[in-house]
């Protein structure tokens, strides 16, 4: 389903949504998030502060809460998510195959009920980057595009008046079917106008990892090599680029207690980060991952050979965000170029 | 305007003459222009030094990852570790000798003088560039020179300086072994407090309207403590994200480590460790301004900072870093003290 | 696997034995559900276990598959669920989940010598083997086993061990001679060399602090063993037991999954990094 | 530490808690409790019954720790601490609740109190259940004192003390014992000699065997604890050989520097090499450094060449020598309120206005006017002298606060002995009111009034002034609301007593604290009246405050008595409730050895090291460290938190 | 009964061991009447609580907190109150800042002679928590 919307009608098609909540980027203290949407929306953002994918993967979930009476069993009582169907507009098509790679994460071996409950009630409608939203953008190098609708149920594309609105999945369909005839049917120019839009944006330069394909063998052959050591020199161990990157999904599960007689408490799950140092430390104190340079393999390895050998996809979707917002400068890209290279 | 050469000269001289084992200065990054922190052995290396606007990073920091790694590997070094520092960063190094992180003699400092300039904030300069790209930006007087693939551009300099070098009033390092450019101390390109004296003279609503949405934005990545030189602590009391052990930590201890707040990110856990931090830092803080910086969701940290700042110079004539002898703040009282809101 | 893979079954405590006191105590506790019938489990595989308001903990169940009644655990008191454990008494209950990771292939080694190294609190690890494989001692040939600790009160499972005398060659050692100790003194890797068990047939398991494993598998290799015949089981930090919370990972595997048993030879080919 | 076995007592106090508190509720909440296996109340818990209740509960049930829900610990915690060590388990692990007067007896609602109680009894079981089994620490004594001050109330310590059988350092900055007793002519009420009481106790203390004499001396540096002190005393040089001078005062006659004579408070004179007093002890001569003229034969050197003793040796330098001791006494004594300070009074300006002490020179048979009462400037015996008091005193807006106690009652003995001296002279006393509370001292003033004549006038002197050779003396007479203006021959100013300089620099060095006023801190003002807050240093005389001197005595002797007391034991037990590093979690910041008022910490190896005997217990270090490093044994951190969520739960 | 009748602020007091806690006895002994919304936790010396007392017990859901120590001077170990008073006074001002209401955290000096002070400040700090309402702002929400 292919379709046109005119820039000024796009909030006539959220206000007819109403089997859903609706949120899309907006500005605050100048931090670019998702919002419920309030008001008129414009799909002008960059890219947002931090990718969807808390939509699916809260930073904060209740598995159960429990209560004990002392002397007694436990009750536990399970906290699936519940709600109304979400649908987030303007998601970057980065992010949208970031969704793709937390699926698969989530998806395997066992499912994941929290993620999953939330992700089936979600629905993401896209944006084409007609110009790279970031001077840290490299998604083609990833094997992406800023014009890719992996993982995205609509992929809208600005034609400068009016969005190029495209169907990507059935429930991206279902909601398009919604809006009626708010959407109009595209003009011949409009296609003409959209593949020369998307045949510019892959054009426009990007930063680039060299020899991405190479990749996973040439990191498997540097796991000991000196350069992370090297590279991570600078690393200041805080948790930007994992709290803000589109697929780590890396998570801790606690106790939090509210009462002690009778105990009560929930079990929750927060996200957690392979760069803080208790991360795998063992009480006893030894540490598999005891250096920055360790940990700053253990992400890039990651990304770039463990998941790729577990899932045949690397698990960077190339939206810069770890570059742009790292304190000291570290810079995947770099990295990966300079150890890929340096394995020869 | 301070000639890089000078100080790549000093650091090569420093490692040929072998008077320290490392320097720890900026080179340029992969990313654009931008500087990023570097330590160099090599003599040979020297001369990938930088020194511009984009010189953020408070280079204590590593001075504090050195001694750390330092007491991890149980080694005693026989020679100073050499450091680049603008003003701020040498009231931390002030700060950390004070409180006894490492002494003066095994530390040199190669002082550079802001001069009347600072560090630049980026989103100021793309604001003035409109769109174009910025491949250096260097302080020249009171201008910022940029060179975009245009040419150069002039622009001045308190258009695009950071806050934190505005309000500065120390722009140069006083505590250095050899220190290059001039003296500007005193220089106030911007009242002092200018940013806090703007906050607090909101109501107490809007106060709490305006740091409910900050605190509630907080992602608790902990890039503020993390670059911080002063959150040098093992374990921080109040959020743990490592747990030194000792041969002689017990059990006991390792099993009952207090969780003062808990690891969800939501608002309540997240002022209280924005607070404990405040009040950790309250006389330590030399504002540098790095947490603000680096913060991914841009809550203005320098605020609570300043604040404690502002008070402990105005009610208890404390000025952090500014002398390595003596007594901290927190640690010490005067007779004399505010005391009328006891009751 | 249940629906909610995060919600564990209650189980109650209905045993608990002291194995070793002091600071490091280990204690070995027997859980049983609490609304009868629970997951099956094999050789090597561990289960998570929660004490409600402190947390959660990985720990390799202890018991044979053979036995479906409880499942035992040797928990040593280390953090804050193992002390909190530790405090807890017979008829309280907690919560279980599991079973999680691969197991050892007992049933590939029938017909072959069994040898057994452990050191410390990695004798529960490979304690289920060593009864499993005892209980159907006619399908294996020789077994033998080391056990050592720092000192004679730091040997966990004495009985059991003397028990076990009847049926396998059992060599026990302490690290620093004392007075009582009448058997081996000295490190565990030591004793392994000092009683020079054959490559033959054989299969090694072995399973203790890093370091011991280091070295013991040192020397098995300079005895003859192959890597092929060598096994041991990973300990990682763990929070979710599902491959999903990503901090157990060596290299592509999460052991939560993959591991924790593996033989020398698949362990060679992983990253150092556990 | 395993799980705490607790067990819980709530006390209903007869109905003194029971009223409000519905006792059996709190019993019941608490066996909730996750530590908590044995709970019970009573009607009286403290009674014997109560106690023993207690102690077979514990045994019963293997209890490791005790909450007694009961009245404030300020009364029955030492007993019930008691009571469960002798159950057999640390009196540490006992925890009292106090839900009598923090609330039975300030609540009235039934419902409202047993809330609060269960929330007070909570907290309680909380900290109890990570209290650790703590002994007292045992410290050994050394049976030796040190007494700072050789004045009147340090020389009655000494003598206590060394009476008692135990070696006394008497360390005096002056180069005589005496103090300013020493200097007065007579004392109240009694009018018997100062000097005559007081030199036969000089030369006891001189004489004694258990007493170290160290005049001219000065305590530079004490470390240590109760117990054990450890004291660097700095001798000064005297450059005179007290061995071998036979105080044939040849040198005097030689020397050629001439100073005021600081004894007689520079009524006269003295040179650079003199003896204090005749009756000095040690009987020896100084010679003062700073006025000679440069130790140094070929500048000067006479008064070498004139001791045919060959006792003067200018080669003598300072030295320092140690003293251990178990315990310390202060009698650092008090100096005059500086006459300089009084603006109305002519800043110490105006001639023929002395001080208190100055006239009691003036007054004494050995003074420098041989007893004869004349006026400074020109020698003429004064007929109308003016007394004025409160000079300084009771003057919060200017001067001193306090009350110095002791001028009503000397002012009144000036007047007396000028009236003696001078029978046809006239007496004026200013005051405000007459504080006269001890034996004998009403009667005394009324014979200063009736007998002797003495013209009391109720009112203050608001300013004097130097007119035709006499001081203009004008002031105010409210009792009759007339001013008043007399043409006085001579002033005497009543002027307040402030702690001397040794006193600070006592405190300082000893670490002691001192008031608002700076006389040295004691203990409490009611229950420990003679000890400072540190243990092992003890208070006697005007050091501690304004005194006259039957009380110097009298407390000089409470501190011999505390001392004696105490060094009467092997060992000393402290309390074990003392602060404790974690070596992991210091960095050696030293913000905790900055902030314990004790000294009690110090950085060995770049981190935090706590001397348990120093320590206190009060947790400035807690509330200071940034990285919970060190914290105070059963009242950590870990210990607060639980209670605060006890609190609000 | 309103709802704002009903509300009773919970107050966690800190207080000193020598001089508060021994004035909130003689409040007792004296059967001054005072509000019961302040639980006392004894600590040693004022000096010994750290900011992070404060901000747990708020975070725990207190409504108000109390400190009391010894006057000015009459510390029983000496300075610990002086220390308390510049630690305490950064806290407040921070938690101002914030814009957290100053009434909410409060520090009085109570003597052991001064039971109705200490009565009397438990009552109007009550009073003056009454009209805040709870404390919600750094109160935890763990549901």
């Amino acid at each position: 389903m292919e379709k046109i919307l005119d820039k000024q009608r796009l909030d006539d098609w959220i206000a007819v949504l109403t089997d859903w909540d609706a949120f899309a980027p907006a500005v605050e203290d100048d931090v670019w998030a998702f919002r419920p949407v309030a008001g008129a929306v414009r799909l002008d953002h960059p890219n947002t502060k931090q990718p969807p994918k808390g939509f699916a993967f809260p930073q904060r979930e209740v598995f159960f809460t429990f209560e004990q009476i002392k002397g007694e069993a436990p009750r536990l009582t399970q906290k699936l998510p519940q709600g109304k169907r979400r649908v987030a507009f303007g998601v970057r098509p980065c992010d949208g195959r970031g969704t793709v790679r937390m699926d698969r994460v989530f998806a395997d071996h066992v499912d994941d009920p929290y993620y999953q409950t939330r992700r089936n009630n979600m629905a993401y409608v896209g944006l084409a980057c007609n110009k790279p939203v970031s001077s840290n953008c490299f998604c083609l190098s990833v094997g992406g595009s800023p014009v890719g609708s992996d993982g995205l149920d609509v992929l809208m594309t600005d034609l400068g008046e009016r969005y190029f609105v495209a169907a990507v999945t059935e429930t991206g369909k279902a909601l398009m079917t919604v809006a009626g005839d708010l959407l109009k049917k595209p003009e011949v120019a409009d296609r003409q106008r959209l593949k020369d839009l998307h045949a510019e944006a892959v054009a426009q330069p990007q930063r680039a990892i060299h020899d991405a394909d190479g990749a996973p063998a040439k990191l498997k052959a540097s796991f000991k090599s000196p350069l992370w050591e090297e590279l991570a020199q600078a690393c200041i161990g805080c948790g930007i680029c994992t709290f803000l990157c589109p697929t780590c999904h890396c998570f801790d599960i606690n106790d939090e207690v509210t009462g002690a007689a009778p105990l009560k408490g929930s079990r929750v799950r927060t996200w957690d980060n392979c760069q803080f140092p208790d991360f795998t430390m063992h009480t006893s104190g030894h540490n598999p991952r005891p250096s920055v340079g360790a940990r700053l393999r253990q992400r890039v390895c990651h990304k770039f050979q463990y998941f790729f050998e577990n899932f045949g996809m690397h698990q960077c979707t190339g939206c810069g965000r770890c570059i742009s917002d790292c304190p000291v400068g570290i810079d995947i890209v770099h990295v990966v170029n300079k150890v890929t290279e340096h394995a020869g | 305007m301070i000639d890089v050469q000078s100080i790549r000269d000093a650091a090569r001289d420093l490692l040929t003459r072998g008077e320290v084992r490392a320097v720890i200065g900026y080179r340029r990054g992969s990313r654009g222009m931008l500087a990023e922190p570097v330590t160099i052995t090599d003599p040979e290396q020297a001369d990938e030094l930088v020194w511009d606007a984009t010189c953020f990073h408070n280079l204590a920091l590593y001075l504090v990852e050195d001694r750390k790694a330092l007491a991890h590997a149980q080694r005693t070094p026989t020679l100073p570790i050499a450091i680049i520092a603008k003003g701020c960063d040498a009231r931390a190094i002030v700060v950390l000798m004070q409180e006894h992180y490492f002494k003066r003699d095994e530390v040199y400092i190669i002082g550079v003088s802001c001069e009347g300039g600072g560090v630049l904030v980026e989103y100021k300069l793309a604001r003035l560039l409109n769109g174009a790209q910025a491949l250096s930006a260097v302080f020249d007087g009171d201008e910022l020179v940029v060179t975009t693939a245009a040419g150069e551009v002039r622009l001045p300099a308190s258009e695009v300086m950071a806050d934190r070098c505005l309000e500065c009033r120390e722009p140069f390092p006083k505590e250095h072994n050899v220190a290059f450019g001039e003296d500007k101390t005193g220089r106030q390109l911007a009242a002092p407090f200018t940013a806090l004296g703007r906050f607090e003279a909101l109501s107490a609503v809007d106060r709490w309207a305006f740091w409910r949405r900050q605190f509630e934005r907080c992602i608790r990545c902990f890039a503020c403590r993390s670059v911080c030189p002063m959150c040098y602590c093992d374990e921080c009391v109040v959020d743990s994200i490592t747990f030194p052990v000792a041969p002689d930590t017990t059990a006991e201890e390792k099993a009952n480590r207090i969780r003062w707040i808990e690891r969800s990110a939501v608002r309540s856990e997240n002022i209280t460790y924005h607070m404990t931090r405040a009040m950790h830092l309250a006389g330590r803080c030399i504002d540098c301004g790095e947490c603000e910086r680096v913060c991914p969701v841009n809550i203005p940290l320098r605020l609570l900072n300043n604040k404690m700042e502002l008070e402990a110079r105005e009610r208890f004539g404390y000025e952090p870093g500014a002398s390595i002898g003596g007594p901290s703040l927190v640690a010490s009282f005067r007779d004399d003290d505010p005391g009328q809101f006891i009751r | 696997m249940p629906a909610n893979i995060y919600l564990p079954e209650l189980a109650r405590i209905t045993f608990i034995k002291e194995e070793v006191p002091g600071e490091r105590a280990i204690k070995t506790f027997r859980v049983e559900p609490l609304n009868g019938g629970s997951f099956e489990h094999e050789c090597g595989q561990c289960a998570m276990l929660s004490v409600f308001g402190r947390g959660e903990m990985m720990i390799s169940i202890a018991s044979s598959p053979l036995v479906k009644d409880y499942k035992q655990f040797s928990i040593m008191r280390v953090g804050r669920v193992s002390a909190a454990f530790h405090d807890l008494a017979v008829g309280d209950v907690v919560g279980i989940r599991g079973p999680y990771g691969n197991s050892f292939p007992v049933d590939d080694w029938r017909g072959r010598n069994l040898c057994f190294i452990g050191g410390g609190s990695g004798l529960a690890p490979i304690w289920p083997v060593i009864t499993t494989a005892v209980a159907q001692r006619d399908l294996f040939k020789n077994i033998t086993v080391f056990y050592g600790g720092r000192s004679p009160r730091d040997i966990m499972y004495k009985s059991e061990l003397e028990k076990l005398r009847g049926v396998a060659d059992v060599h026990l050692s302490v690290d620093k001679a004392e007075d009582g100790w009448d058997a081996y003194c000295g490190f565990v890797p030591a004793n392994v060399m000092d009683k020079e068990p054959s490559p033959d047939n054989a299969i090694a398991v072995t399973c203790g602090p890093p370091i011991m494993i280091k070295y013991v598998i040192q020397n098995l290799s300079q005895l003859g063993f192959a890597d092929e015949q060598i096994y041991t089981t990973l300990e990682n930090k763990m929070k979710c037991g599902l491959g999903k919370c990503g901090r157990c990972n060596v290299g592509k595997d999460y052991v939560c999954v993959k591991g924790p048993v593996y033989s020398w030879a698949q362990l060679k080919n992983l990253p150092e990094e556990y | 530490m395993t799980k705490k076995r607790t067990g819980v007592f709530v006390c209903h106090c007869g109905n003194n808690i029971a009223a409000t508190v519905d006792v059996a509720r709190v019993v019941k909440e608490m066996s909730a409790e996750e530590t908590v296996v044995y709970s019970q109340d009573y009607v009286y818990m403290c009674s014997d019954p109560g106690q023993n209740a207690v102690i077979q509960a514990i045994k019963d049930n293997q209890l490791d720790s005790v909450v007694v829900s009961c009245c404030s610990p300020s009364l029955h915690e030492k007993t019930f601490r008691d009571n469960t060590t002798r159950a057999g388990i640390s009196g540490f692990t006992c925890e009292i609740a106090n839900i009598r007067e923090q609330c039975a007896w300030v609540h009235k609602d039934r419902d409202v109190g047993t809330e609060k109680a269960i929330k007070i009894s909570r907290s309680a079981v909380r900290r109890a259940g990570r209290n650790q089994s703590l002994e007292p620490i045992a410290v050994p004594v050394t049976r030796r004192v040190m007494v700072i001050g050789g004045g009147i109330a340090g020389i009655q310590a000494s003598l206590d003390m060394a009476n008692a059988g135990l070696e006394v350092i008497l360390v005096e900055r002056q180069a005589t014992l005496g103090g300013h007793m020493l200097q007065l002519s007579e004392t109240f009420p009694t009018l018997d000699c100062s000097q005559c009481i007081l030199s036969p106790k000089m030369v006891e203390v001189s004489r004694h065997p258990k007493i170290k004499v160290m005049t001219y001396c000065e305590v530079q540096e004490v470390s240590g604890s109760v117990g054990n002190f450890k004291a660097k005393i700095l001798k000064k040089p005297t450059f005179v050989d007290p061995e071998k001078c036979n105080i044939c005062d040849d040198c005097t006659q030689v020397c050629p520097v001439v100073v005021p004579n600081e004894y007689e408070l520079g009524l006269t004179a003295r040179r650079a090499i003199y003896i204090p007093y005749a009756q000095a002890i040690p009987a020896s001569y100084t010679l003062d450094e700073e006025a000679c003229l440069g130790l140094n034969p070929i500048r000067c050197g006479k008064c070498k060449d004139a001791c045919e003793a060959d006792a003067i040796n200018y080669d003598m330098r300072p030295e320092t020598v140690v003293e251990e001791v178990g315990a310390i006494v202060v009698a650092t004594g008090f100096d005059l309120y500086p006459q300089e300070n009084i603006a109305e009074y002519g800043y110490g300006k105006v001639e023929d206005v002395l001080d208190g002490l100055q006239f009691e020179r003036l007054c004494s048979a050995s003074g420098a006017t041989s007893g004869h009462v004349l006026r400074p400037s020109d020698h003429k015996v004064p007929k109308d002298v003016v007394f004025i008091q409160c000079v300084g005193s009771r003057d919060p807006a200017q001067h001193c606060a306090y009350c110095s106690k002791i001028c009503c009652m000397y002012t009144a003995k000036h007047a007396t002995l000028y009236k003696h001296h001078v029978p046809d002279g006239r007496a004026y006393v200013f005051y405000i009111d007459i504080r006269s509370g001890g034996k004998g001292y009403e009667e005394f003033v009324q014979r200063t009034m009736e007998e002797d004549g003495a013209i009391y006038l109720r009112g203050r002197v608001s300013k004097l002034y130097r007119h035709n050779g006499k001081v203009k003396v004008l002031g105010t007479d409210t009792l009759t609301g007339q001013n008043v203006e007399i043409d006085a021959d001579m002033v005497v100013l009543a002027l307040a007593m402030q702690p001397s300089k040794g006193t600070a620099q006592a405190a300082k060095v000893l670490k002691i604290g001192r008031d608002k006023d700076g006389f040295l801190a004691e203990a409490h003002p009611k229950l420990r009246p003679v000890e400072s807050v540190t243990a092992g240093i003890f208070l006697a005389g005007a050091a501690q405050g304004p005194k006259d001197i039957p009380e110097t005595v009298a407390q000089a002797g409470a501190a011999a008595a505390k001392v004696i007391a105490l060094l009467s034991q092997a060992t000393l037990s402290h309390a074990p409730t003392v602060a404790r590093v974690r070596r992991s979690h210091c960095t050696g910041c030293e913000m905790c050895v900055t902030a314990c008022p004790y000294h009690a910490i110090r950085l060995e190896n770049g981190k935090a090291v706590v001397n348990e005997v120093l320590c206190e217990g009060c947790g400035s270090c807690t509330a200071t460290c940034l990285r919970a490093a060190i914290e105070v044994k059963n009242a950590t951190q870990m210990q607060v938190f639980e209670m605060i969520e006890a609190c609000l739960a | 009964m309103s709802e704002e009748q009903a509300y009773e602020p919970k107050i966690v007091a800190f207080l000193c061991k020598w001089c508060s806690s021994a004035g909130s006895d003689l409040a007792g002994v004296s059967r001054i009447q005072y509000p019961a919304n302040a639980t006392p936790i004894t600590v040693p010396c004022s000096g010994s609580i750290s900011p992070l007392y404060i901000l747990s017990a708020f975070n725990k859901g207190a409504d108000g907190v109390l400190l009391s120590g010894c006057h000015i001077g009459d510390c029983h170990y000496i300075e610990g109150n002086y220390l308390a008073r510049r630690k305490i006074y950064l806290i407040k001002e921070l938690l101002e800042m914030v814009g957290v209401e100053p009434d909410r955290l409060r520090m009085s000096w109570v003597s052991a002679a001064e039971g109705a002070k200490y009565a009397q400040v438990v009552k109007d700090f009550v009073a003056d928590l009454k009209p805040l309402g709870p404390q919600d702002k750094l109160k935890a929400d763990r549901t």
